[in-house]
């Protein structure tokens, strides 16, 4: 069986996609037998004409990570989903915006007032800001355009899979590689990770009774070792998050922040989140409800850390 | 399913109730447009028998397996078309309703917006009805066996109507005896016949009835379960008492040598540390009362053990733990008298004289601590008598509701008084007579021909402090005389207080266990006071008698037939319908994180310790769909109320 | 042609929804901008709800129940409370105006109040305007 | 005029776009180094609680998120007036040696080793890690693999996750090491600092003992005369997690030494219209233009600036190394660009021998490891160094902790305008009138960069993503002349 063509490309990541994928260790090896890796900025000096000049399909499976932030990304996204029979969202950036997407409670306005005028180390008395279109002595500079705001690759282009997590664990890597070395593969639109459950499924801390009188910061207090940190007043994203990474944060003794996105079928992660919190508030009192609920200072960051961009809203309203 | 959906969409002109403002045609023809739907018809009355027999020849002739009417309001006629469907063989659960009359034709004259609005809630239930699924109404059998708490006169009452019709009954009673505040009472209002010739009976039928299991000294701690299939753990606490052996002789009475304030005479006698509450307890089984035996106190004395010839004597007896299984519950805990000494101008506590209602019920019970004489501390007759109405009720400091039965048996007693000490000045200081029952007002007429002195107003004190010659010595009440509009001071020797009646003190506690609701006085709360009086927010469990609110005797048994009517009426059918549209959750997606948990009014969800997922039962829940929204994990399903359902019906209203 | 607002009303079964019906028999005129949406109590409504209807064209969104200590359910409008508080937070943090979203309770008796709040809600939501999209791209 | 763009330029995180125009003569007439995005972390790090820095900022580079993570819980501390437990502090440092052992490794076998271990001019399809692998032999190749793997595993370990780990806190670390971990930490070391003697072998067998490529790195075209900057401790020898920031001049003399809350009074950085990534300049000497010397502010950063800037190392193999360093390249301070590669391999070996150290230290397995801060925030900065340089996280926050303000200058970006000036250099030095512009000799230009080892995910906090475009050689009447494959 001929080895299969795989591209591995970042939009608006990290890296730490890439990383992860190297996570796989020994088992990068077994991917190097079963697919030639066509395509790979980070490690290979393949250039996009290579790229282009393959036939549209020829590629067998695109891992795209990276949300899109500009044109480009936009344009390049639209491109490897011409060449690629498969179209993989690789990562919580790709797949939801992840934390860059948190631009979305800004505008692009604001975001370069603050990168190239205020900072206090920025020394630019004539507020000279970056250009998509720029005239040096030798010629034209082009650089490209700053979208307002942050899209994911389903908002984008067509999708077949995801791949979640900031970054995905190695074991979710591998299962995706695996189904696509093994022509396994589930049905289009899977998210794939080995439970469709949240992460409480996985993490090990006990849970007895949810009632909550007041939300701590996480350095507020140091949290029992064995119970649940929603239940010890700490923001846990746990009850509201994907599982399939094994629960890592919490029984690091810090709570998840839900980069797996939301469980299967649902819709705004942040807003279940939200709603499930909000409903074991233990309190009838409409005063001290507000006491209680103001002690997150900062909701949007805190239920949408990962997901703004693909949550109904898409981001905050700026007047 | 979906895919293949067939939608027919009905539009009723209502006559010109809708037609009149909403252009029914355009709306029918918007109808048509949309996705899925086969025919969109408008029609004059779609609630007709015509109009229903269009959209049952449709659903047979054009094999619709969704049907959308846009009429009047669910409320009025969901029920009529969902029951058309069915006749057509079409799950009723398929059908959705607009309502393009109540929220529309009716709010606006102006018939652009009326037919805009018409449109988007059409497309909002075509796009609904889309998602929607079948449901099955579910029937589960009935236990016919009942548990009836307390054993008062209610509970008695309800007992015997049920155990009677022949079902088995289990009669908690947490008392060594059953009976309650009834067997304490002398006489009855306002026909004043003797409370216990009329009472001991029933309590006698009670003890010996085949379908009643009585459970004295006993307390309900945990009830689960749902309408038809209630479990509920019963503590029999140690009587230390063999109850088999006993035979009542009451040797053990006599010859133990210790004794405490009985509580049934209101503390104005002593019984011993091992007793009865009173002669004609049922069961006549006496119980060690651990707190004044010397056995249990010192480690000595065991005189009762001694004496009784049948060695029914049981130092070492345990609490016991018994499971019944029920299919209704009816609670009838009855009330507390409230304490007058927290009002201390009455001087209840502080002056000997000062009595309570039910102190001076029991003074007037030939079997009581004075054998039926009325009688001051001092032993002499009480030349004059005065009875404060209203101690505790109708007062914004304690209790603002009208306790209903002070007024009677403040009447009741003015005329025992009257029999017992022929010449004997009755003072009665009310704020008005209520006497609303049968033979009430004609009570009181009677009354006040036996030369009782009314005085219209409420009571400011009641002292000693002699200000003349004649109140030395007595207890002088100072009252506003309110038709006088003077302030008056009456001297008297003897003061009865007409003491409130209120809610246990373990009302609250008591309402968890059943899972009931208290209304703001702290009584059990009805369903519905007109339609539902003896009913609870929780299908099977009833409640009677004065847990629900004061009433007298003949309210209370009135009460308690009924709910032994609906028990009756439960047990009869034999099976009772579950809720359809209820919650579910889904186990692939549950993981277990117990949010949930706490959240349901009706105890519906437990926790699967062994799976680690939760459980929604379906015959507790009543769809109200507080868990759904609440599910992080969008595992749990509000059917007929779904996510994406309703998701739908916003895309939809906003078209 | 003057903004129409569109509003969504989310009505319990029990209360709200026999209070607007109530308005409706009692021929008082209401919004015919307030566009029903019947649960079987306000505690049904997700916050995902209330955005999905801002997303799919709401300008505003009412969310009526029973008096607290009336609700059909005992304790669903308690829930209620709680999650519009938070959600309220939220709302004012990215950006959306505190008038766009208002939690009421309206009787089964009460025709006259629904009616009231009907009009009050897209008067104020007239004033602040549509709703304003977000949808990415260069021109956000 | 002509024009050649190599785009994207390849083998670093991130991405970057380099421009060459050459006059109608064919010599270079400028360079420009673009960095082609922005993701505005300054920015949508407003409205934040502060204690969730850590874990925010360190998205913005998923290489070296401990990096970030690392400087933002310093800030942290500073912001809460909050002085961690000596076993934290101890706790952290260890992460993070065992963070430069895997970091360092990935530059150097995966990034920039396969220049000189396959040769500047060898094909693309063997210039990169694999084929690096199939040279050296699955051997050393298993032995890369494995010390980043298990170095990975500390981080795991302690951070509960290998990338964007969830440790720092404000006054301390979630998580301590219990006995047996720490004897597992003990055994990755001793491995670790047996990989860094032989990594430096492998430098010396292929780079030293070949002529080429040493003349290669002290010929003028990879040099620079600039100043220094690093983090140094109270012996001035080189520090990753704390000390002081020392500057030295092209003489290699000290010009600064100064706290982290000073960093304003030394730094400052300047913006092109042509690139999203800014240009610090030393704020003393000023900005002069993408020219290097003693009256220029640009200033460099990352290993050989490390070096440069401190007197020495702290740990005895690493001090060997490090005085062979300097005696082969003739003294203090290095200016050879490419000698960046060999400093890099000394701190891979100082790192190793520090996580050593750590892992035997008897507090290392205390449970000591937070204080629950009491103060009320205020201003904080942080500042470590990171693999690819000095960075800087800097925040002002509201008495409930929440960022209104935060400043960050960003590792990689410290080098922009000496990497500019590399390419620059090297572009003018190689491309000669009438020379073929190859493939190789581009990528000999994309060496006078590789050595800063970019983080371009980090510059500006931008994220990757510019679309590659071939190279192509336009005449100044923009008609093509050549395209190159």
């Amino acid at each position: 069986m001929a080895k299969l063509k795989v591209a591995l490309y970042w939009a608006a990541s990290c890296g730490g996609c890439e990383i992860a994928q190297l996570q796989i260790g020994d088992k990068l090896l077994k991917l190097a037998e079963a697919a030639d890796i066509v395509f790979w900025p980070v490690a290979i000096d393949v250039k996009y004409k290579d790229v282009e000049a393959m036939p549209d399909k020829s590629i067998d499976a695109c891992l795209f990570n990276g949300a899109i932030r500009n044109s480009e990304q936009e344009h390049m996204a639209k491109m490897l989903r011409e060449k690629s029979k498969i179209m993989i969202a690789y990562g919580s950036c790709a797949y939801e915006g992840c934390i860059p997407g948190l631009a979305n409670l800004f505008n692009r306005q604001m975001i370069f007032d603050r990168a190239y005028i205020e900072t206090e180390s920025t020394d630019n008395k004539d507020k000279i800001l970056p250009q998509t279109s720029c005239q040096v002595p030798e010629g034209e500079l082009t650089l490209p355009e700053f979208y307002d705001t942050v899209k994911t690759l389903r908002q984008t282009v067509d999708v077949d899979y995801v791949v979640p997590g900031c970054p995905p664990e190695e074991k979710t890597t591998w299962l995706a590689l695996e189904a696509l070395i093994e022509g396994k593969l589930p049905p289009k639109g899977t998210v794939i990770s080995h439970s469709a459950k949240s992460v409480c499924d996985e993490c090990p801390r006990k849970r007895d009774v949810k009632k909550i009188k007041k939300i701590y910061r996480n350095y507020e207090i140091i949290p029992e070792p064995e119970i649940c940190l929603l239940e010890q007043g700490l923001l846990c994203a746990g009850i509201a998050t994907r599982g399939g990474c094994g629960a890592p944060c919490p029984q690091a003794n810090m709570p998840c922040t839900g980069c797996y996105g939301p469980v299967e079928g649902v819709i705004d992660q942040g807003a279940h989140f939200l709603s499930a919190l909000a409903s074991v508030i233990d309190s009838n009192d409409p005063e001290e409800i507000k006491r209680i609920v103001d002690d997150i200072p900062d909701p949007a960051g805190s239920f949408y850390r990962y997901s703004l961009p693909d949550s109904l809203l898409r981001g905050a309203r700026i007047k | 399913m979906e895919d293949k959906a067939r939608i027919g969409v009905y539009i009723c002109h209502c006559g010109s109730n809708i037609a009149g403002t909403v252009d029914t045609k355009e709306v029918a023809e918007f109808a048509q447009g949309l996705p899925s739907v086969v025919i969109a018809k408008d029609y004059m009355y779609m609630c007709s028998d015509p109009g229903q027999n269009m959209i049952k020849e449709d659903i047979k002739q054009l094999g619709l397996n969704r049907v959308v009417v846009a009429s009047c309001s669910p409320i009025l006629h969901e029920h009529t078309f969902r029951q058309a469907c069915q006749d057509a063989g079409l799950n009723p659960y398929l059908f959705e309703m607009a309502n393009i009359r109540e929220h529309c034709s009716w709010v606006t004259e102006d018939q652009e917006a009326a037919t805009e609005k018409a449109k988007a809630l059409v497309s909002a239930a075509v796009r609904r009805v889309f998602y929607q699924e079948p449901l099955e109404v579910r029937e589960v059998p009935v236990n016919p066996s009942t548990l009836i708490v307390g054993g008062g006169i209610a509970g008695i009452q309800a007992a015997l109507e049920i155990a009677n019709a022949g079902h088995k009954v289990y009669l908690v009673e947490r008392e060594p005896s059953i009976g309650g505040h009834m067997a304490q009472f002398d006489k009855t209002f306002p026909t004043l016949d003797c409370a216990s010739c009329i009472f001991t009976p029933l309590l006698s039928a009670v003890g010996q009835h085949p379908n009643i299991e009585l459970m004295t000294y006993s307390e309900v701690e945990e009830v689960s379960g749902y309408i038809g299939n209630f479990k509920a753990k019963i503590r029999k606490k140690a009587r230390y008492v063999d109850e088999d052996k006993c035979t009542g002789c009451g040797t053990c009475m006599e010859k133990c040598p210790w004794k405490a304030a009985s509580e049934f005479d209101e503390g104005l006698t002593q019984r011993k540390a091992i007793y009865t509450p009173f002669a004609q307890a049922v069961p006549n089984v006496p119980v060690i009362d651990t707190e004044h035996c010397a056995y249990f106190l010192k480690g000595t004395c065991r005189a009762c053990e001694k004496f009784c010839e049948v060695k029914a004597i049981d130092f070492e007896q345990q609490d016991e733990e018994v499971e019944v299984e029920v299919g209704a519950v009816i609670v009838a805990t009855g009330y507390d008298s409230f304490d007058p000494s927290v009002i201390s101008h009455y001087g209840y506590g502080r002056y000997d004289n000062v009595v309570t209602a039910l102190q001076f019920e029991r003074m007037c019970n030939a079997s009581g601590p004075t054998q039926g004489k009325i009688l001051l501390k001092d032993g002499s007759e009480p030349r004059s008598v005065a009875i404060i109405h209203c101690v505790g009720s109708r007062d914004k400091n304690y209790h603002e509701y009208c306790s209903r039965v002070c007024c009677m048996y403040s009447l009741k007693y003015s005329h025992l008084i009257r029999e017992k000490v022929e010449d004997a000045e009755i003072y009665q200081f009310y704020i008005d007579m209520r006497c609303f029952g049968k033979g009430y007002e004609e009570f009181y007429e009677r009354l006040s021909e036996e030369g009782v002195i009314f005085i219209r107003g409420k009571v400011g004190e009641v002292t000693n402090r002699a200000l003349t010659e004649e109140e030395q010595g007595k207890l002088v009440v100072v009252a506003e005389d309110s038709l006088m509009s003077a302030i008056i001071r009456v001297p008297v020797d003897m003061v009865i207080l007409s003491t409130a009646l209120e809610a246990r003190s373990d009302a609250e506690a008591v309402a968890r266990l059943f899972n009931i609701s208290r209304s703001a006085d702290g009584f059990f709360l009805e369903r519905h006071p007109k339609l539902a009086p003896v009913a609870t927010t929780t299908e099977g469990v009833f409640v009677v008698g004065c847990c629900q609110g004061p009433k007298d005797i003949p309210d209370t048994v009135a009460q308690a037939s009924a709910a032994a009517a609906r028990v009756l009426a439960v047990i009869s059918k034999g099976e009772v319908e579950i809720e359809a549209a209820t919650a579910a959750i889904d186990e692939e997606l549950c993981s277990g994180c117990k949010i949930c948990n706490l959240l349901c009014p009706y105890s519906a969800i437990s926790f699967d310790e062994e799976k680690e997922v939760s459980r929604v039962n379906e015959a507790l829940c009543k769809g109200c769909g507080v868990c759904v929204a609440a599910c992080p994990s969008g595992a749990i399903t509000g059917k007929h109320f779904t996510t994406e359902q309703i998701m739908a019906e916003i895309e939809g209203v906003l078209v | 042609m003057s903004f129409e607002p569109k509003i969504v009303a989310f009505l319990c079964n029990w209360c709200s929804y026999r209070g607007a019906d109530l308005a409706g028999t009692s021929r008082m005129k209401s919004a015919p901008n307030v566009r029903p949406i019947r649960v079987m109590c306000s505690g049904r409504v997700e916050p995902a709800f209330v955005l999905k209807a801002f997303e799919a064209g709401a300008d505003g969104v009412l969310v009526l129940g029973c008096h607290p200590g009336d609700c059909h359910y005992s304790e669903g409008n308690y829930k209620t409370i709680r999650r519009i508080a938070l959600l309220k937070n939220l709302l004012s943090q990215l950006g959306i105006e505190d008038e766009r979203l208002r939690l009421e309770w309206v009787s089964a008796s009460e025709g006259g109040r629904f009616v009231s709040i009907t009009y009050e809600m897209t008067e104020q939501v007239r004033k602040l305007g549509p709703f304003p999209r977000r949808n990415g791209g260069s021109n956000g | 005029m002509r024009r050649i763009t190599i785009d994207p330029i390849t083998r670093l995180e991130g991405h970057g776009k380099i421009e060459i125009f050459l006059d109608d003569a064919g010599e270079v007439a400028n360079t420009y180094f673009q960095v082609p995005e922005l993701r505005g972390f300054e920015k949508f790090s407003e409205g934040r609680p502060a204690e969730e820095l850590p874990q925010i900022t360190q998205r913005i580079c998923g290489v070296c998120p401990e990096a970030h993570h690392m400087a933002s819980t310093k800030a942290l501390d500073n912001l809460f007036h909050i002085d961690p437990p000596s076993p934290a502090k101890k706790l952290r440092e260890l992460l993070y040696s065992a963070f430069y052992v895997t970091d360092h490794t990935t530059h150097f076998y995966i990034l920039g080793g396969p220049d000189f271990v396959m040769g500047p001019d060898a094909p693309v399809a063997e210039r990169n890690i694999l084929g690096v692998i199939a040279k050296v032999g699955l051997e050393l190749g298993g032995a890369v693999i494995k010390t980043r793997m298990q170095n990975h595993h500390i981080i795991h370990v302690l951070g509960g996750r290998a990338v964007h780990p969830v440790f720092g806190l404000p006054g301390g670390v979630s998580k301590g090491l219990n006995e047996e971990e720490i004897k597992e930490v003990q055994q990755i070391a001793r491995d670790s600092v047996e990989f860094g003697k032989l990594s430096l072998k492998v430098f010396d067998d292929i780079v030293l003992k070949n002529k080429e490529y040493v003349d290669m790195i002290v010929s003028d075209a990879y040099t620079h005369r600039t100043y220094y900057m690093g983090l140094v401790d109270e012996n001035n020898q080189v520090n990753f997690y704390d000390g002081k920031v020392r500057v030295v001049d092209p003489d290699g003399k000290e010009f600064a030494k100064y706290a982290p809350k000073e960093y304003l009074d030394h730094v400052a950085e300047h913006v092109e219209p042509w690139s999203y990534a800014k240009f610090p300049f030393l704020k003393n000497v000023g900005w002069k233009g993408f020219v290097d010397g003693k009256d220029s502010g640009v200033f460099r950063v990352a290993p050989l600036a490390r070096l440069n800037a401190a007197d020495g190392m702290a740990t005895p193999l690493a001090q060997e190394a490090y005085e062979k360093m300097y005696s082969t390249l003739g003294g203090k301070p290095v200016h050879h660009t490419l000698a960046m590669h060999w400093a890099r391999l000394i701190e891979l070996l100082y790192a190793a021998e520090r996580l050593l150290e750590l892992s035997q230290d008897p507090e290392i397995t205390s449970t000591n490891i937070r204080t629950i801060p009491t103060a009320v925030p205020d201003e904080g900065i942080g500042i470590v160094e990171a693999p690819r340089g000095t960075l800087t996280h800097h925040y002002v926050t509201d008495e409930r902790g929440v960022i209104k303000k935060a400043n960050l200058i960003v590792a990689t970006v410290n080098n922009a305008a000496a990497v500019n000036m590399s390419i620059n250099k090297a572009a003018k030095a190689l491309i000669k009138p009438g020379k073929e512009i190859t493939e190789g000799l581009l990528n000999r230009i994309e060496m006078a960069w590789r050595p800063y080892d970019l983080c371009l995910a980090c510059a500006t906090h931008n994220l990757p993503g510019h679309p590659l475009l071939p190279i192509e050689v336009y005449d100044s009447k923009g008609k093509l002349i050549k395209r190159f494959s």
